[in-house]
């Protein structure tokens, strides 16, 4: 694989736009057509939410690494956390009524919905993996 | 980062809530406290103005299905103006655009709303 | 210090708008004046473009790493590579003819001037670290 | 990233060059190809539009220092027409305004090359 660029964020709200903006900047840096450059934000964000979700939740405090290797035919994207786990197998996406702002299921099934490939890797934390035509 | 804002007019039990920017896990707490607070003022059907929304993930869908469920719980209404395209995906993706109509203006959606 | 927001690049001269990109994003959210965002947005352009050029003449791939310390009442900058010199003290700006489109010294007396506490720490590579108001 | 474009329309030995988006180690060599270009085709009178240049580090300062060089030689000139806020703050730190004028627009850098 080719060297990535990565960013490296506090798992902290104020910082899933900073996500998104450097995901937008690469993605479009490396070609890709600007309505999967849209699916991309969406994507990164919802893994962005999760991770920061579940180090809230598990009350750690590591940071979240996003890694956007420039690869062809298709970037390859990874978002690693030090917490989190996949969501359930077949799981697409489940309206389930939310007590809260956020549900962990639903991000990841739109991670899925909209990146097909996209790889869920419990390993003492979540890594989401998923390519990106361009 | 994530700039957001957020406002509301009122008229009788319906109003119209104006989000503008991003609307996502930093920002999506400002606008569910929002829809809560109108609500809970009596305004039972909401009209959710989202022209001016850049970008929306499923933070933001879980705040509409919330809201939602706490307007039907007062048989009223929430309904959507203006979403782009990323936000309309999403909302398709998830069969959400089955229960929460979507409307091109403020009007249309205030136009069905009064008759 | 706080936890850092961190960018990693390749050292190559198509990721010095990403960096401009993230430093802009990350000094607007930590409430950097819009005057002091663009000096920030020269001063890691300038930082990075003589890291890549110092990768470039010594040969090595290794990546430049970005970080931005939440401090208060300054954020604290820091731009890290592997390669590179520091620029000799005293220099401010010098208009030195430059044959080619970089010179270092032109950088390395830009970033002194908008940031006058800027240090340049040779450590096996050099380290550029400055602080910004918010 | 770092968008750029450069555009030159000639008219006897000058020439005026508009460059668009960021002038940066990445697209100044761009720039330098291009007036390079321009001063071997004997336009040695440069008008630089930077009207819709962005931003601009360095490296489009040893350009501009670069290409003066070269129409000095030939008794040409090189001018500046709407630096931004922060182009203009770097060419006055660098010292650079001294040598490099600055004008608001194409026609008043013409209009003092063509009398
Ligand atoms: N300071 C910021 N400027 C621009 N975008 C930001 C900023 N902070 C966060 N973002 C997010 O990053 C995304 C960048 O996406 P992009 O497509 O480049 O911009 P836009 O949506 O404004 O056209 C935006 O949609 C927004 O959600
Ligand atoms: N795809 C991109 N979109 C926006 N800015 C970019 C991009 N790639 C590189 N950049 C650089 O990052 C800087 C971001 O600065 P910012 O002040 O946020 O934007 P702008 O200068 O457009 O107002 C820009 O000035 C530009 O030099």
């Amino acid at each position: 694989m080719t060297d990535p660029v990565e960013l490296m964020l506090p798992p902290q709200p104020e910082f899933v736009g900073t996500a998104r903006i450097f995901a937008a900047a690469i993605g479009r840096h490396f070609g890709v057509d600007e309505e999967v450059v849209a699916d991309l934000k969406v994507a990164i964000s919802e893994a962005c939410t999760g991770a920061i979700w579940a180090h809230n939740q598990e009350g750690i405090a590591d940071p979240i690494v996003i890694r956007v290797f420039p690869d062809l035919p298709s970037l390859n994207v990874e978002v690693e956390s030090k917490a989190g786990q996949a969501p359930a197998e077949g799981v697409e996406w489940e309206p389930v009524t939310p007590s809260d702002t956020f549900h962990p299921l639903l991000g990841g099934g739109l991670i899925r919905t909209l990146f097909p490939d996209a790889e869920f890797i419990e390993n003492g934390g979540l890594t989401v993996r998923f390519s990106v035509p361009r | 980062m994530s700039d957001f804002s957020v406002d509301a007019r009122s008229d009788g039990d319906w109003v119209v809530v104006t989000a503008a920017g991003d609307i996502d896990v930093y920002t999506a707490p400002r606008l569910k406290r929002a829809l809560t607070e109108e609500i809970d003022r009596g305004h039972h059907h909401i009209v959710l103005d989202m022209t001016k929304v850049r970008f929306m993930d499923s933070t933001g869908l879980a705040v509409m299905v919330g809201g939602l469920k706490k307007v039907k719980a007062k048989k009223g209404t929430l309904e959507l103006v203006g979403p782009n395209d990323q936000i309309r995906r999403i909302l398709t993706i998830t069969d959400l655009v089955k229960i929460l109509p979507v409307h091109d203006s403020v009007e249309d959606a205030c136009r069905g709303k009064t008759t």
